[in-house]
C-alpha cells in the first residue's frame, strides 16, 4: 500500500506539473471579445420594472426595460415608447402616442394594450392589486384608457405637473407576470441569465427599434465584495467599466488601459439623523451636529476633493431649483457648536451609533471621518456596519437607527429630490416632520407656472436648512474608470448603465 | 480479515456518529440565534403575517426535534432547502461554487506535497547544514504569514511580474479548463504557502525520526545502500505518520481558501458563505457550513482508512 | 580468502566526536587493541558509555557521522577495512559480517513482512541473489535454522505479530543469512526475560557451530557471557581493561572494577544479614483473596460480534492467604498473570472472586523508579499528600494550623528517616533522587499510612546491586520491626530464598505450586518451577 | 535514569537562538502595546484631511493612511487587540480543554467517547469557519470573537490533555496515588494537571499565534473588530486599495502581525526543543 501511495504521490506531481505548464501557455481566445464586463458592488436582487427599489437594480435593468419617456445622459427626458406627450392644462390628463414598429425581446410587437397594462401594473390599477400602487410616484393614476388610436390616456386624481418623469417606468407585455425570472422589455440588451452572487448577463436585443444600437453583443454586470475588489479585478482586466470609484482609487489605475470619466452625480450623501430619537429630535443638537462638521475634509477624505459641498438637500446640479443663498450656511464652527450643545443640554456630549452599509466604502469612511470630527464636540459615534439589505430593511425601510450615512439618488426632478421630506412619504426615513413642508409639496404638483415652483422649493429648502433637518455632506462626482478597450460610454447624473452606446474602439 | 472489516466497521459507526454531532452541532447554533428567527430573518419591517408565513415555510412552528429530523432528511438528500436570499435552491448555489474552492484546495494541496515533499527529503538528508537551517528558517516566516497578506503581496508581485496570471478573473472550467487552472494557480499557492512550511517542517523531522530507526540500523546492516533504505523503509514509514497530517492540512486549507477567495474576488463558497453571513440566509449558511463540514468528516475517515491500509499494525491488530 | 588467525584484528584504534567548539575531546575509544580469533565467542563487557558498542560500529563500519578514527586500523580477513571505499565496505555488511541489536522490537520495519525484509539481504548483495524462488527457499530454511517450525507462515507476518524472542530470531536469521564469517551482537538478550535469553544464547552457540561463525557478544552483565563465552574483555572508559578466558575472569576478577561487575551480577544476601519477623501461620491472614478471575476486556464491537465468548482472562481462580509478619513470595516467567494479580489485589482492574484486607489500607512499591514518584512535586508534598489519603491526617486533632503543621512535619521526618533518608530530602524533587532513594521514598509513603500489608512489584528490578541490597535490609527491617507484610513478587528466585519463607509460583495465571520456600525451590513438582530455576541457574550459576 | 537530573539553568544553543529570536520579536509588540496604553504620538482615530497619505516621515515614522490618521499609532492601538483577543481566547480555550480532557483520559471508556466525539465534530469545522459562523449568529465584536475562537480551540487543548492524562496516568505514580486512596479530582487536579504543564505550554503559546492568524483574519472580513477602532486585519483590509500608492499602510501592520506571530512560534519552539530534551 505504502508503495502505491508514493506512486500516486508522483503521478499527481506530474500531473500537476503538465497542468501547471499548460496553463502556462494557454492564450485567450482573441476572437469574439464584442462584450463588456460591468462591476457592481451590490448583489442585484430585483428584476421587475415596476417593484425595483435598489438603485444598483435599476442600473442593470435600464438597459432591458424602457419607459415611455428616458433619460439621456444630460439629464434631459426624451420620448422613448411614446412619441409623444399632451398633457392636459391642469396637468391632470396624460396623453401619450406610442410609437409604432417596436418589438419586445420575445419579437411579439408594442402595441397600446401592453402600455395600458404596464401602467396599470405600476399603479396598482390591476385586478387583485388593491390599489397599492408598486410605483408609489404613480399612485395619483386613477385610469389608464388605450384610445384605439395608438394613443394611451393617463388620468391623475389631481393636477400633477412634475409626473412625466415617472414615465420612465418600464413598460412590459401585456399579462407578463414573470418579470422577476425572465425579464422581458424593449430595451436594447435582453435578460440571459442571472448566477446568484456573481453575476447578470445580458445579450444583444437584435430587435431593438434604435436602429444600429447596440454594439455589444453581451454585457456583464458582474457582482464584486467591495470596490477594493473590483479596483482589483479592474487592474487584471477582468471588468472593463467600474462605476462609482473613488478618486484616490481611480489614480491608481493605469491611464493608458482605462479612461477615468467623472460627472456630478445628482446624489445628496446625507449624514442622516434620525429626527424622532433622542438626543436627535432637539434641532439645536442637528444644528451643532451641522457647525461641527467640516465637509471640505470629508470630501477630501472620501472623494480625494472631487465632489460638490452641500448644505441642504438638494444638488446644485439641479441648476435652478437650487437655492444658492443657502450656500455656507453651515460652515464649520466648533464655538458654535459647543454652544449649541450646551444649550441643549449636552455640554459634556452624548453616544451614538451610525449604521452604515459597508456595501458602499464611501459612506464607511465618511462615517469614521465623522465620527472623528464630532469629538470636538463630545459626541462620541460608534459606527456599525450591516450589509446593505440589513440597511434598506433596518434603516431605510424599519427606521431603527440613530444616525447613517447614504447618498440619495433621484430622477433629475426635484419633486423627486424634496418629496421625501414630506412627513407620509414612504421615503422619509430621517422621521422628519413640518407641516408647513407638507403643505408646500402638496401645493408644488399643482402650480403650473414655472417661476413660482422655483420659489416654493426654494421655500422648502429654507425650511429644511432652517430646521437642520439633517447634515448633508456633498454630490459625490460619479468617477467611472472605463477599459481603452471600449467607447461610447457616458456617465449619466442618476444611477444607470447604458450601455447601448458603448462599441469596442475603433483600434 | 475479520478485524478488518470490524476495523472498518468501527469507524464507519464512528464517522456516521461524528456526522450526526456535527449536524446537530450547526442545528443548535441556528436555533439558539437570540430573538425570532423569522424575524430576524424578515427584518423589522415585515408585517406579522409575513413574518408567520415564512415561520410556517421553514417549520419554525413545529418543536425542536422535528424539525432538526426534517432538515436532516433534506441534508442527506441533499437538498437543504432553499436560499432565504437568492430564492434558489440551496444545493444549486453550493454546486455552482464547488469548482473554485475545490479546485483551490486541490491545486494547493498539490502544491504542498510537490514542494515540501522533496524539499523535507532533502533537509532531512544532512540536518544542520546551512541549506537545511535556511529551509527551515523559511518555513517558519512563512507559516506565521496569514494567508490573506500573503494573497496581498502574491497581487502585488503577480500585477507587476507575473502578467500571466491574471487575478480576479475566474474561468468556468466547462468553458476552459486551462484557464480555470490558471486563474487559481495564484490563490491557491497563497493557502498553500503556510501549509508547505507545516507539511515541510512535519516531514522533515519525521524522516529524521525515521532515519535514527531501529530498522534502518538493522537495514543498514544487511549491506542496503542509503537510497535504498531512504525509499524502501524511511519514505514509507514516515508517509504512514504523515497520513493524519495531510488530512489536517487539506482541512486548514479548506478554510484558508474561504478568505483567499475574498481577497482575488472569486466566486467560491467562501464568497457565498460570507454573502449568507450578511444577509442573515440561515438556511443556506447552515447548509454550507455543513457540507463543509461533512467534507472534513469525509477527509478524516479517509486518512484513517489510508493510514490502515498502509500500516498493518492498524490493519492486523 | 586465506585463513587467519585472527579474523578481526584491531590495532590501536582511537576514536572520538570532535565538534567545532572542542576539536580535542576526550576519545570514545583510547588505544583499544584486539583481535578476534576464527570461530570464537568472544564476549566484550563494559557499562554503558564504556566504548563498547563504538568498537563493535568501528567493525562493521556504522559510525555515526560526526564520529572520527584518529588513529589505527582494522583489518578484517587481513584486508584494511578503513582503507576501503564506502561501496566496498556496505557490501560487507550482510555478507561478510551480520549483526544483531539490542531492542528487537523496533528493530524490524513495522510495514514491512519478516519475509520481505530477509529478502532485502539478498536483493542487496547481487551475487548471492538468485531467483525468487531460490531467494524463498533460502529464507525458510535459515528460519528452520533459528528455531521456527512454522517458517512458511513467519515469513507473511509483520513484526509486531511475533513475540520478542521470535523478533530476536528472525533478526538473527537476518544476520546469519549469507553466513557471514563474523556475527556482531550487540546486548542481543538485555530486553528478553530470562527463559528466552537462555534459548537465544544456545541458538547462537549452535549457529556459531554449524555455520562456522565467529562471535563477538557485547554485553553489559558479565553473568551472562557465563557458560558462553570462550573468552571476555571488561571495558571501561574506551579502554579494554582486562581480557582473558571466561572461566578466569569469572573465577578470578584481577582488578577492582571487573569484580564490582561481577558483584552486581549477583545480589549477594548473606553478607547483608537478613532477619525476617517470624510468622504465626495460626493467626487470621491479612489478606484472603479467592478464586480472583481478571483478565482485560474486548472492545464494544469484539462484544457485539461475539457474544458468547468471554474476555479473555489473564487469570484463572487464583486463591491465596497473607498473613501477619509474613514475606510471601510470588514468581512467575513473564506472562504468567503476576501484574494482573496485584492490579486485581489492588483494586485497579475488575475482576471476579472476593479479594479480603484486614487492614485500613495496603501500601504498593512498583517495578519502575523514574515513574514511582511524580516528578512534578517534592518529596514534602508526596508524603503529606500520603498522609491526607490515609485518613490519619491530623487536622481533627487540637491545636493551632501551624501545630498541627509542624507534627505533621514531624511524622514525615520521622518516617522518612526510618527509610534511611533525612529531612534534608524534603524539599527535593524525584529527579534529584537516585533510583534507590526514591524507591525509599515509594516504602516511606506507605510506611506513613501504616498499612498491615505492603505489595512490592518486582522493586529491585531496575535497581543496581548495592541498591537492592539496601532496599532488601529495608524491607526486612520493617517487616521485623514494624510487623508489615510483604507480598514480594519477582522474578529474582535468589532473593525469595534468603527473605522469603513461604513461596506462590504462578504459571499461565494459575498457582501451580504452593509452599514453604525450600520445599518448593528444592524439589520443584512443576515444570514452569523447574524451568525458571533451570534458566536462573544456567545464567547465574547458583 | 540518573541522567533525568535536570540542570534547570541549561538550555541547548538551538533553544536558545529560538527564544531570543522569539523574544526580540514578540518585544517589539508587546512593547508598543504597554506604551500604547499610556501614550500615542496621535489619537489612534483622529483624522485630519489636510495629511492623508503621507509616506513616513519624521512627524509620521509610519505614515498616514487615507483618513490622515498616523499609522504608529494606529498599529501600536491594535496591538492591543491583537493581544487582548488572543491572550483572552486561548484562556477560555485552555479552560474548557483541560475541563474536558482531563476527565475524558482519565476515566476512559464511554465518557471519552462522548467527550472526544464532541471534541472530533468541532475539529471537524475547518479552521475559521466555525468562528466566522458564531460571529454571524451572535454578531461582530470583540467578546464574541473571543467567546467563538476560545470555542474553536478548545479542542487541541482538550486533544492534548486527554492524551497526555492517558499517558500519566499508566505511570506508576498515579497508580500508587490511587491505592492510597486519592480521590479522583485530587488525582487529576494536582497529580496529573502539573505534568502537563510541558506539553500544554508550547501548545498554549502555539495556540496564541493561531488565535492571532484567525482573529486577523475575521477582522480582513470585517466580522472581527469593528472600525474605527483598529486591528491589524482591518488596517490590512482598508490598505489593500492604496496596496501601489502607499504601501506603507501594508507593511507596518503586517510587519507587526507577522512578528508577534512570529514570535510565538519562535517562542513556542524553543520551548518544545528545551522541554523535549529535558524530558528524556
Amino acid at each position: 500500500m505504502h508503495r502505491f501511495i508514493s506512486k500516486a504521490v508522483v503521478i499527481i506531481s506530474a500531473a500537476a506539473l503538465i497542468f501547471t505548464s499548460l496553463a502556462g501557455c494557454a492564450k485567450k481566445p482573441a476572437a469574439a471579445d464584442n462584450y463588456a464586463v460591468v462591476g457592481i458592488t451590490q448583489e442585484p436582487g430585483i428584476f421587475d420594472p415596476h417593484t425595483v427599489v435598489a438603485a444598483g437594480d435599476e442600473e442593470i435593468i435600464f438597459n432591458i426595460y424602457e419607459g415611455l419617456y428616458k433619460f439621456d445622459s444630460e439629464g434631459n427626458l426624451n420620448p422613448c415608447l411614446a412619441t409623444d406627450v399632451e398633457i392636459s392644462d391642469d396637468a391632470s390628463v396624460y396623453t401619450f402616442t406610442i410609437r409604432k414598429g417596436v418589438k419586445f425581446h420575445d419579437g411579439s410587437d408594442l402595441d397600446p394594450a401592453d402600455v395600458v397594462y404596464s401602467i396599470k401594473r405600476a399603479a396598482g390599477l390591476l385586478d387583485g392589486q388593491g390599489g397599492v400602487a408598486l410605483v408609489s410616484e404613480l399612485d395619483p393614476v386613477s385610469e389608464v384608457k388605450d384610445l384605439s388610436d395608438g394613443r394611451v390616456q393617463v388620468t391623475l386624481e389631481s393636477g400633477n405637473s412634475e409626473l412625466l418623469s415617472y414615465f420612465t417606468t418600464g413598460i412590459i407585455p401585456e399579462g407578463y407576470d414573470n418579470c422577476q425570472a425572465a425579464p422581458m422589455g424593449t430595451g436594447p440588451f435582453k435578460f440571459d441569465s442571472y448566477n446568484p452572487g456573481q453575476s447578470v448577463i445580458l445579450v444583444r436585443n437584435e430587435n431593438y427599434w434604435q436602429k444600429g444600437l447596440p454594439y455589444l453583443d453581451k454585457v456583464t454586470f458582474k457582482v464584486c465584495a467591495d470596490m477594493d475588489a473590483g479596483l482589483t479585478e479592474l487592474s487584471s482586466g477582468s471588468i472593463d467599466i467600474f462605476p462609482y470609484l473613488t478618486t484616490d482609487r481611480a489614480a491608481q489605475l493605469d491611464s493608458s488601459r482605462y479612461n477615468i470619466l467623472s460627472n456630478g452625480s445628482n446624489m445628496v450623501q446625507i449624514f442622516a439623523l434620525n429626527n424622532k430619537v433622542e438626543p436627535l429630535n432637539d434641532v439645536r443638537v442637528r444644528e451643532a451636529i451641522n457647525y461641527a462638521i467640516n465637509r471640505d475634509d470629508i470630501i477630501s477624505v472620501t472623494m480625494d476633493g472631487a465632489g460638490v459641498k452641500l448644505t441642504t438637500a438638494m444638488s446644485p446640479a439641479l441648476g435652478g431649483y437650487y437655492d444658492t443663498s443657502l450656500d455656507g450656511t453651515f460652515d464649520q464652527d466648533l464655538e458654535k457648536a459647543k454652544a449649541l450643545m450646551a444649550e441643549a443640554g449636552y455640554e459634556n456630549g452624548f453616544d451614538i451609533t451610525c449604521t452604515v452599509t459597508s456595501s458602499y466604502l464611501i459612506h464607511v469612511n465618511t462615517a469614521v471621518e465623522l465620527a472623528s470630527e464630532l469629538k470636538a464636540i463630545g459626541i462620541n459615534m460608534e459606527i456599525k456596519q450591516v450589509d446593505w439589505a440589513t440597511w434598506l430593511d433596518t434603516v431605510y425601510t424599519g427606521r431603527q437607527y440613530e444616525t447613517t450615512v447614504i447618498a440619495l439618488t433621484s430622477t433629475y426632478a426635484p419633486y423627486d429630490v424634496l418629496e421625501r421630506y414630506r412627513s407620509t412619504s414612504d421615503g422619509n426615513f430621517i422621521n422628519y416632520s413640518n407641516a408647513k413642508v407638507d403643505e408646500l409639496m402638496e401645493k408644488i404638483p399643482m402650480t403650473a407656472d414655472s417661476e413660482e415652483r422655483t420659489a416654493l422649493y426654494h421655500q422648502v429648502l429654507g425650511i429644511l436648512t432652517e430646521d437642520a433637518c439633517s447634515a448633508y455632506i456633498q454630490d459625490p462626482a460619479t468617477i467611472t474608470a472605463v477599459s481603452t478597450r471600449l467607447e461610447g460610454y457616458h456617465v449619466y447624473p442618476m444611477y444607470v448603465q447604458d450601455m447601448s452606446t458603448v462599441k469596442l474602439a475603433q483600434n | 480479515m475479520q478485524s478488518k472489516a470490524g476495523y472498518l466497521i468501527g469507524k464507519t459507526v464512528e464517522l456516521i456518529l461524528t456526522l450526526l454531532v456535527v449536524s446537530l452541532l450547526v442545528f443548535a447554533a441556528f436555533s439558539i440565534i437570540p430573538g425570532d428567527t423569522a424575524r430576524v430573518m424578515l427584518g423589522p419591517d415585515a408585517s406579522e403575517s409575513q413574518v408567520e408565513l415564512l415561520r410556517a415555510e421553514m417549520g419554525l412552528d413545529k418543536p425542536l426535534a422535528t424539525r432538526y429530523l426534517t432538515w436532516l432528511a433534506s441534508l442527506i438528500t441533499f437538498d437543504p432547502g432553499k436560499s432565504y436570499a437568492y430564492n434558489v435552491s440551496v444545493g444549486e448555489l453550493i454546486a455552482q461554487r464547488l469548482p473554485v474552492t475545490i479546485g483551490m484546495s486541490v491545486i494547493a494541496m498539490i502544491m504542498v506535497i510537490i514542494i515540501s515533499y522533496p524539499l523535507a527529503v532533502l533537509s532531512a538528508r544532512k540536518p544542520g547544514r546551512l541549506g537545511d537551517q535556511v529551509c527551515s528558517v523559511i518555513g517558519h516566516v512563512l507559516f506565521a504569514i496569514p494567508p490573506y497578506v500573503a494573497s496581498l503581496l502574491l497581487i502585488l508581485l503577480a500585477g507587476s511580474i507575473f502578467s500571466l496570471l491574471t487575478v480576479g478573473n475566474y474561468v468556468r472550467p466547462s468553458d476552459d479548463f486551462a484557464g480555470y487552472i490558471a486563474c487559481l494557480l495564484l490563490p491557491s499557492f497563497a493557502v498553500a504557502l503556510p501549509k508547505i512550511a507545516m507539511s515541510f517542517k512535519f516531514l522533515r523531522s519525521s524522516i529524521i525520526e525515521q532515519k535514527t530507526a531501529d530498522y534502518v540500523r538493522t537495514s543498514k546492516s544487511h549491506g542496503l545502500s542509503d537510497l535504498k533504505i531512504l525509499i524502501r523503509h524511511v519514505l514509507p514509514n514516515s508517509n504512514v505518520s504523515s497520513i493524519t497530517i495531510i488530512s489536517i492540512i487539506l482541512s486548514d486549507i479548506l478554510g484558508g481558501s474561504l478568505i483567499v477567495e475574498q481577497v482575488f474576488n472569486l466566486p467560491g463558497l467562501g464568497r457565498l458563505l460570507l454573502s449568507a453571513i450578511s444577509r442573515r440566509d440561515f438556511p443556506l449558511l447552515s447548509g454550507i457550513v455543513f457540507y463543509l463540514a461533512f467534507v472534513t468528516v469525509l477527509l478524516y475517515f479517509i486518512s484513517d482508512i489510508a493510514s490502515s491500509l498502509a500500516d498493518p499494525r492498524i490493519r492486523l491488530k | 580468502m586465506p585463513r587467519h588467525i585472527h579474523i578481526v584484528k584491531v590495532h590501536h584504534l582511537t576514536l572520538s566526536f570532535p565538534t567545532r567548539k572542542d576539536p580535542n575531546p576526550k576519545p570514545v575509544l583510547d588505544d583499544v587493541d584486539f583481535g578476534i580469533r576464527d570461530g570464537e565467542i568472544l564476549g566484550l563487557i563494559g557499562n554503558s558509555g564504556s566504548g563498547k558498542t563504538m568498537t563493535s560500529l568501528a567493525i562493521a563500519g556504522l559510525l555515526p557521522e560526526s564520529a572520527r578514527i584518529t588513529s589505527g586500523s582494522i583489518k578484517f580477513a587481513g584486508n584494511d577495512l578503513l582503507e576501503m571505499a564506502p561501496k566496498e565496505r556496505r557490501a560487507m555488511l550482510g555478507r561478510d559480517i551480520g549483526m544483531i541489536f539490542q531492542e528487537p522490537s523496533t528493530a524490524l520495519d513495522p510495514l514491512m513482512t519478516c519475509g520481505k525484509q530477509l529478502d532485502e539481504v539478498l536483493t542487496a548483495h547481487k551475487d548471492k541473489a538468485g531467483t525468487p524462488e531460490e531467494r524463498h527457499k533460502a529464507i525458510v530454511e535459515m528460519l528452520g535454522t533459528v528455531g521456527f517450525t512454522n517458517a512458511e507462515e513467519i515469513c507473511g507476518r509483520y513484526p509486531h505479530q511475533l513475540s520478542g524472542g521470535q523478533r530476536q530470531r528472525v533478526l538473527i536469521a537476518g544476520a546469519a543469512l549469507l553466513k557471514p564469517r563474523l556475527l556482531i551482537c550487540d546486548e542481543p538478550t538485555s530486553s528478553l526475560d530470562t527463559v528466552t535469553t537462555v534459548s537465544i544464547l544456545a541458538l547462537l552457540k549452535d549457529l556459531c557451530h554449524k555455520l562456522h561463525m565467529t562471535i563477538l557478544f557485547i554485553s553489559h552483565d558479565l553473568s551472562a557471557v557465563r557458560g558462553f563465552c570462550d573468552r571476555v574483555m571488561v571495558m571501561k572508559d574506551g579502554k579494554i581493561i582486562d581480557r582473558d578466558t571466561a572461566s578466569d575472569i569469572l573465577t578470578n576478577p584481577r582488578n577492582s572494577y571487573t569484580a564490582e561487575l561481577l558483584t552486581n551480577s549477583r545480589l549477594d544476601t548473606r553478607i547483608l544479614g537478613l532477619e525476617p519477623a517470624t510468622v504465626d501461620y495460626s493467626r487470621s491472614p491479612v489478606l484472603t483473596a479467592k478464586d480472583i478471575t481478571a483478565g482485560y476486556g474486548r472492545s464494544l464491537f469484539e462484544r457485539v460480534k461475539n457474544k458468547k465468548q468471554t474476555d479473555t482472562n489473564v487469570l484463572h481462580n487464583v486463591s491465596l492467604e497473607v498473613f501477619p509478619n509474613e514475606i510471601l513470595g510470588l514468581i512467575g516467567g513473564s506472562g504468567s498473570g503476576k501484574t494482573t494479580l496485584i492490579r486485581s489485589l489492588l483494586g485497579l482492574l475488575p475482576h471476579s472472586g472476593t479479594v479480603n484486607i484486614k487492614s485500613s489500607s495496603i501500601g504498593a512499591i512498583f517495578q519502575d523508579p523514574v515513574s514511582c514518584l511524580n516528578p512534578a512535586h517534592t518529596i514534602r508534598w508526596h508524603m503529606s499528600e500520603a498522609l491526607k489519603a490515609s485518613g490519619r491526617q491530623l487536622s481533627s486533632e487540637p491545636g493551632s494550623r501551624a501545630e498541627r503543621r509542624s507534627r505533621e512535619l514531624a511524622r514525615i521526618t520521622a518516617v522518612l528517616e526510618e527509610c534511611g533518608l533525612g529531612a534534608g530530602y524534603l524539599s527535593r524533587r524525584p529527579n534529584e533522587l537516585s533510583g534507590g532513594q526514591r524507591q525509599r521514598v515509594a516504602i516511606a509513603m506507605c510506611l506513613i499510612q501504616e498499612p498491615a500489608l505492603i505489595i512490592a512489584d518486582e522493586p529491585f528490578s531496575s535497581l543496581d546491586a548495592s541498591s537492592s541490597a539496601e532496599l532488601l535490609k529495608l524491607m526486612t527491617d520493617i517487616n521485623r520491626e514494624r510487623h508489615t507484610a510483604f507480598l514480594l513478587i519477582t522474578h529474582n528466585i535468589h532473593i525469595v530464598r534468603q527473605i522469603a519463607p513461604r513461596l506462590i509460583v504462578l504459571h499461565n495465571g494459575e498457582i501451580c505450586e504452593e509452599g514453604p520456600t525450600r520445599e518448593v525451590l528444592g524439589n520443584p513438582k512443576s515444570e514452569s518451577t523447574a524451568r525458571l530455576l533451570e534458566a536462573e541457574r544456567s545464567l547465574h550459576g547458583l | 535514569m540518573a541522567s533525568a537530573k535536570r540542570n534547570k539553568t541549561y538550555r541547548s544553543p538551538e533553544a536558545s537562538a529560538f527564544y531570543t529570536a522569539g523574544l526580540i520579536l514578540l518585544g517589539i509588540v508587546v512593547i508598543a502595546f504597554i506604551i500604547s496604553l499610556f501614550w500615542t504620538p496621535f489619537a489612534p482615530d483622529a483624522t485630519d484631511a489636510s495629511s492623508k497619505l503621507l509616506a513616513p516621515c519624521l512627524r509620521h515614522p509610519f505614515g498616514t493612511d487615507n483618513f490622515g490618521r498616523d499609522v504608529l499609532s494606529r498599529v501600536m492601538s491594535a496591538s492591543k487587540y491583537t493581544i487582548f483577543i488572543s491572550i483572552a481566547g486561548v484562556a477560555i480555550a485552555l479552560i474548557l480543554g483541560t475541563a474536558a480532557g482531563i476527565p475524558a483520559g482519565y476515566y476512559g471508556g464511554l465518557a471519552d467517547r462522548g467527550i472526544m466525539l464532541l471534541n472530533n465534530s468541532i475539529m471537524c469545522f475547518p479552521g475559521i469557519l466555525l468562528a466566522l459562523v458564531a460571529v454571524a449568529v451572535f454578531g461582530a465584536s470583540v467578546t464574541n470573537v473571543i467567546w467563538a475562537l476560545g470555542l474553536v480551540f478548545a479542542p487541541t487543548f482538550a486533544r492534548v490533555c486527554r492524551v497526555g492524562t492517558m499517558e500519566i496516568k499508566e505511570l506508576d505514580y498515579i497508580t500508587h496515588a490511587r491505592v492510597m486512596g486519592v480521590r479522583p479530582g485530587r488525582i487529576m487536579t494536582l497529580h496529573i494537571f502539573p505534568n502537563l504543564i510541558p506539553q500544554l505550554l508550547p501548545a498554549t503559546v502555539i495556540g496564541l499565534a493561531n488565535m492571532t492568524l484567525f482573529e486577523s483574519g475575521m477582522s480582513y472580513l470585517g466580522l472581527g473588530v469593528q472600525p474605527p477602532d483598529a486591528s491589524f486585519g482591518k488596517m490590512l483590509a482598508d490598505a489593500q486599495a492604496y496596496i501601489r500608492v502607499a504601501p506603507w499602510l501594508i507593511i507596518f501592520p503586517a510587519l507587526m502581525l507577522v512578528f508577534y506571530i512570529l514570535g510565538l512560534y519562535f517562542i513556542s519552539e524553543g520551548l518544545r526543543v528545551s522541554l523535549s530534551k529535558g524530558g528524556k
